[in-house]
């Protein structure tokens, strides 16, 4: 279609969104891709506090064993391993996917690639749709008889699969159809994404001319769409070893508990990269922004991500490395997960490199993009530790995992997710956040995650395992200094969530009341800094053309330091 | 290996009662050194560029696109590093990996291992050495072996995925219904020390823990075989467990070699 | 609606297709393993590939879409790779199906 | 064409069609499900796992006439999008109300073959060999069910000359399970290999 011809249509379209919309047009039922991106980040964003709920419940119950939680109420086994599992779940299915793919992705694809909507916006809607079933699918599982499921997120059967071993009949297969809507819903998101980012760029933008943050989206999405696969026919299969009697995950019916370990983990592991990448642009945008620099090496970059991508499909049995797996077969995914660091490590690298020679302003979301590049390493590198098979012997389900794990996904997701919002707050709502709150929340954030994290490596190493509601009970465990330690954590918990309540009260204060933003406040080069903020339904006054890559900062001889993409070269 | 290297960073927490305990303590020392050295090299580089760099009046940020060769040797150079290190590491992991899990070393006795919701039922060969005859002894949640013995283990389980995990060994295994799984440990320290199930297996998984005695010598051993034998044994385990307060609603049986299912367990409260 | 092309002969790839079909089916009769293996196999790879490639326009579509199906397919196959050494044994190093030769103990359901 | 919908919808920057282009993303994601399930049957069978044995109790001659049926349905709708293009708008509908019965047909044998199963006393629970195959041929017939009501839709606005894409779309998702039918007929059907 010629430009003319989009300009025609532009026009007719931005008359047609003169007439009045009542709210559940607006809001609830929108087609807008930046109303569904903000309908994701609050779903999102409420099970975030659910999931932190969870997590301070059962926190409390490892330092004071045995006694009522307040605001909860006493935490038995069953509720323990309900907390846990649902934890893990919600923290990833409904918090990390959603926050940082599904709304960072319909909020700035369009808006990136300059164009005025997603591809398939009814779509768009339908895929939110059913992520909200999902959703409330879950909600709704905590509430049956028997409560929510307690098999952990990896849900391995046979204990999934058999009411008679989980006692959660209803809790396992609601959780189950739960996860199986989120992929879903997700699925039809992806290939919106995909599509979009393919064939809806603006005149002008090549491949290498795109930001970094909807390559990394979109290449999560792929991966996510090629890993998942497996699992949804697995979780159908399971879906019918709970309901239906039959015995593909049983072994005394002729079945195979490890098969449903491999279909897990095969999607398992490329779902860290689904959510790593996303936050890895996130935070290339700030770093560039706010040390005024081009990014270093945009190719290696996106290269490394490929790379990244692909390994991530040969490692997955590094989770399986004492599951019973051929120990032959551990030889060959251990040399592919020690290499998996290699691409991840250049990327790092490349990160740091962007800051050589910058101007660095510590803004907020500079600091909480740095604090991702800090946290992830140590995320990191705790990794090769358990990537080692033999070593592995020993940490396989300890807190040292845990401490990893976390390691790498609180930095990917909430830190990842509040150098977002901060960054692209004056977009969103056309106001500035209070700087000096968000300063306050970044410290209460960033240092007690690093007091409740770091002493697990501890615990970890002393031999700990995972999902264990009292270690009292356990005599090597049940020392005070190891008790103290678990305290020590729990305390960083509760304060690292008492802080939140501080950006709440920011995010809504500012929303409302906060300073009036000027179109472009970080001064930055891609294209969603070019329309109003908030940006109207349609998005572009004049649909853009794009002369330049996104990250053309302190180009020399020209007196701004910045140099957006849609200029003309002799403006 | 830990003749090489030992900076018992794991030996604090937990003794190392096991012959392949010294080499895993080993690896995770080596790895300590190697990943620290990257850490501290990186953390320094990023903590030095965010303070050298800072934004000062007047002073405009380098262009620079990272995308010429002259540029690109910054990145490539230390990753180079990080994969001659890589290298290195997978050769010492695969062999100490090789050593505990591939081989099975010749042994003086087996035992055999079987998990179910939620105890451990332990098989002792008795005096012939061999499982399945007669003078089998079984214990619930109570494993006993020699110091300086090597055994083998075999691993079933009745229902669900449980792990037989013995920190103090550095041992990990799964257990799964319908296999059997084979490994092998050999006892350097005699003690108790803690069994533990490492593997989510429903309701009870925190209360699916076991103790594991190892004798100095086979009188010893011996002798608590005859008491247990004539049912006069007190476990140790029995005395060392201390109930927290936590109101767990069972408690794990304590005399048969079955322990009640799940099912009844889970109609008592 | 797309650019137009060529449309190939529709029937006759119908009829060729109905052929391999019949062959497929002829094939198992023989009773020799490899040919009820290469008859079943191969020929629905290659009706896959005549319905791709003709009814699916495969041949016309550009080439990112090839890309997309054959890296589909390679997944795929180092899913299969992967999990083979556990799932298509019933013994490896270290362990074996005890559930086929009766030496497990009684599960409990 | 008609211009509705956001501008981005009709851009073209690879230079496939937007729908079309997100029709092969779905079917990209649909191999790795059908896939999946098929890697899954292959690696129990390959294992000799008990009750694969009775692939010879499924009728050969219904999963052969199913393929017939769907092969045919295949080229009736390939017939309809090239119909479509040359603007032959009541050819089309023909073709497209042609493949529907076609899938009529198939859901019919399917429900005969089920139903004598079913009265033979095989159900899902009898083994893994019949877990996987109701498992894969009801997924697939889920497909069936779900590609003849769009179908219908479609063939609606066809008449009303709308959207005249979307048959060549309805048409690539059609092939598509012919495909992963042309799979399970062999793996199913065709006696032990």
């Amino acid at each position: 279609m010629g430009q003319q011809a989009e300009a025609i249509l532009h026009e007719t379209e931005a008359h047609d969104a003169h007439h009045e919309m009542s709210f559940w047009d607006k809001y609830i039922f929108s087609v807008d891709h930046k109303i569904i991106g903000f309908q994701y980040m609050f779903t999102g964003l409420i099970m975030a506090a659910i999931g932190g709920y969870f997590a301070y419940a059962f926190r409390m119950q490892l330092a004071w064993p045995g006694e009522e939680v307040p605001f909860y109420g006493l935490v038995d086994a069953a509720k323990y391993n309900m907390l846990v599992t649902n934890h893990g779940t919600i923290m990833i299915f409904w918090v990390a996917m959603p926050v940082l793919i599904a709304a960072f992705g319909n909020w700035l694809i369009p808006l990136m690639i300059g164009c005025d909507d997603m591809v398939f916006p009814r779509l768009n809607r339908l895929s939110y749709q059913i992520f909200l079933v999902s959703a409330l699918v879950l909600i709704l599982s905590f509430f049956v008889t028997g409560g929510g499921f307690g098999g952990a997120w990896t849900s391995y059967p046979p204990l999934s699969a058999v009411a008679a071993y989980n006692l959660t009949n209803w809790g396992a297969s609601l959780w189950l159809l739960a996860v199986f809507l989120e992929i879903v819903a997700f699925l039809l998101g992806g290939i919106n994404f995909v599509t979009t980012t393919m064939n809806a760029r603006a005149p002008g933008m090549g491949m290498m001319d795109i930001p970094i943050v909807v390559w990394m989206i979109n290449i999560a999405v792929i991966l996510f769409m090629a890993s998942v696969g497996p699992l949804v026919a697995g979780a159908v299969m399971l879906f019918f070893d709970q309901r239906l009697g039959t015995s593909f995950f049983i072994p005394s019916g002729g079945g195979d508990p490890l098969l449903w370990e491999h279909l897990f983990w095969f999607f398992g592991h490329p779902e860290v990269y689904v959510v790593l990448l996303p936050t890895m642009g996130i935070v290339a945008e700030i770093i560039t922004v706010f040390s005024r620099k081009k990014l270093f090496g945009y190719r290696t970059i996106l290269y490394t991500a490929f790379g990244t991508g692909g390994l991530s499909f040969i490692v997955w049995a590094h989770h399986q490395f004492v599951a019973g797996i051929d120990p032959r077969m551990a030889n060959v995914f251990v040399v592919t997960t020690i290499l998996i660091s290699i691409p991840i490590a250049e990327m790092l690298f490349s990160f740091i490199a962007t800051l050589y020679g910058g101007s660095i302003e510590f803004s907020t979301p500079m600091l909480w993009a740095l604090g991702f590049l800090v946290s992830f390493l140590i995320g990191g590198v705790t990794g090769i530790y358990l990537g080692a098979s033999a070593l592995d012997v020993y940490f396989h389900d300890s807190y040292f995992v845990i401490a990893h794990f976390h390691y790498t996904f609180f930095p990917i997701t909430i830190i990842g997710m509040f150098a977002a919002i901060t960054y692209w707050f004056p977009k969103m709502f056309g106001r500035m956040m209070d700087e000096t709150l968000n300063k306050i929340h970044f410290w209460g954030t960033f240092i007690p995650f690093n007091g409740l994290f770091l002493p697990l490596f501890l615990v970890g190493m002393a031999g700990q395992h995972r999902r264990i509601a009292d270690f009292t009970q356990y005599p090597d465990l049940a020392s005070p200094d190891l008790q103290s330690i678990r305290i020590f954590a729990t305390v960083s918990l509760v304060i690292l969530l008492l802080f939140q309540f501080v950006f709440i009260y920011n995010f809504f204060n500012s929303m409302f009341k906060g300073k009036k933003a000027p179109l472009n406040p970080w001064k930055a080069n891609t294209l969603e800094w070019t329309v109003s903020s908030p940006p109207p339904h349609g998005n572009f006054a004049e649909l853009p053309t794009i002369y330049r890559g996104p990250y053309e900062y302190s180009v020399p001889g020209r007196e701004e330091d910045y140099w957006p993409q849609h200029l003309a070269p002799n403006q | 290996m830990n003749e090489y290297l030992d900076l018992g960073l794991i030996t604090s927490f937990v003794p190392a009662a096991s012959s392949f305990a010294g080499d895993i303590d080993f690896l995770f020392d080596l790895i300590t050194i190697i990943v620290g050295f990257w850490f501290v090299i990186t953390l320094a580089t990023l903590f030095y560029f965010m303070i050298r760099f800072r934004r000062r009046e007047g002073v405009k940020a380098l262009y620079i696109s990272g995308e010429k060769h002259s540029e690109k040797v910054w990145t490539h150079y230390p990753h180079y590093g990080v994969i001659a290190f890589d290298v290195f590491l997978i050769g010492f992991v695969i062999v100490v990996w090789v050593n505990v899990k591939q081989t099975l070393p010749a042994n003086e006795d087996t035992i055999r291992a079987i998990g179910q919701q939620w105890s451990w039922s332990f098989v002792h060969t008795g005096a012939d050495g061999k499982l399945d005859t007669e003078d089998d002894v079984n214990t619930v949640n109570d494993l006993h072996v020699i110091k300086d013995n090597t055994y083998h283990f075999e691993l079933q389980s009745r229902d669900v995925l449980h792990n037989f995990a013995i920190p103090a060994f550095r041992l990990r295994q799964d257990t799964i219904p319908g296999r059997t799984i084979r490994g092998w440990f050999k006892p350097t320290i005699s003690g108790t020390f803690d069994l533990q199930c490492a593997e989510i297996c429903g309701r009870g998984h925190s209360m699916m823990f076991a103790a594991i005695t190892v004798h100095p010598d086979r009188k010893s051993y011996d002798e608590t075989m005859d008491a247990i034998r004539a049912g006069t044994y007190e476990s140790h385990f029995e005395k060392k467990r201390q109930l927290g307060p936590v109101p767990l609603p069972f408690t794990v049986s304590k005399s048969e070699t079955d322990s009640p299912y799940a099912i009844e367990l889970a109609q008592s409260f | 609606m797309s650019e137009a092309h060529a449309h190939p002969n529709y029937i006759k790839i119908w009829f060729w297709l109905l052929i391999l079909l019949a062959i497929s089916v002829a094939g198992p009769m023989l009773e020799i393993p490899w040919v009820t293996v290469v008859t079943a196999f191969g020929i629905a790879a290659v009706k896959t590939f005549m319905v791709a490639a003709k009814f699916m326009h495969l041949q016309f579509e550009k080439k990112i879409i090839w890309y997309l199906l054959i890296i589909c397919v390679t997944f795929l196959g180092v899913f299969y790779f992967g999990v083979a050494a556990d799932i298509m044994n019933s013994s490896g190093q270290q362990w074996k199906d005890c559930i086929a030769d009766n030496t497990c103990i009684e599960q409990r359901l | 064409m008609s211009l509705q919908g956001p501008i981005a919808t009709h851009r073209m920057r690879t230079g496939i069609p937007t729908g079309r282009l997100a029709v092969w993303w779905v079917l990209a994601s649909e191999i790795f499900i059908f896939g999946g399930l098929i890697m899954c049957f292959l690696l129990f069978k390959f294992n000799n796992a008990p009750g694969f044995e009775d692939a010879d109790m499924t009728s050969t001659a219904a999963g052969a006439f199913n393929t017939f049926v769907l092969l045919t349905s295949s080229l009736s709708i390939v017939l309809a999008h090239a119909a479509a293009e040359k603007g032959d708008i009541q050819a089309s509908f023909r073709y497209i109300w042609f493949t529907i019965g076609g899938g009529l047909v198939f859901l019919l044998v399917k429900t005969y073959e089920y139903s004598s199963k079913i009265y033979g006393g095989i159900t899902l629970t009898e083994n893994v060999f019949w877990s996987f195959y109701f498992t894969a041929t009801g997924l697939h017939a889920l497909h069936v069910i779900g590609g003849m009501v769009i179908m219908g839709m479609i063939s609606f606005d066809v008449r009303k000359n709308h959207n005249l894409q979307r048959v060549e779309l309805i048409g690539l998702y059609w092939h598509f399970v012919d495909i992963v039918w042309i799979f399970l007929f062999p793996i199913l059907y065709i006696a032990n290999f």
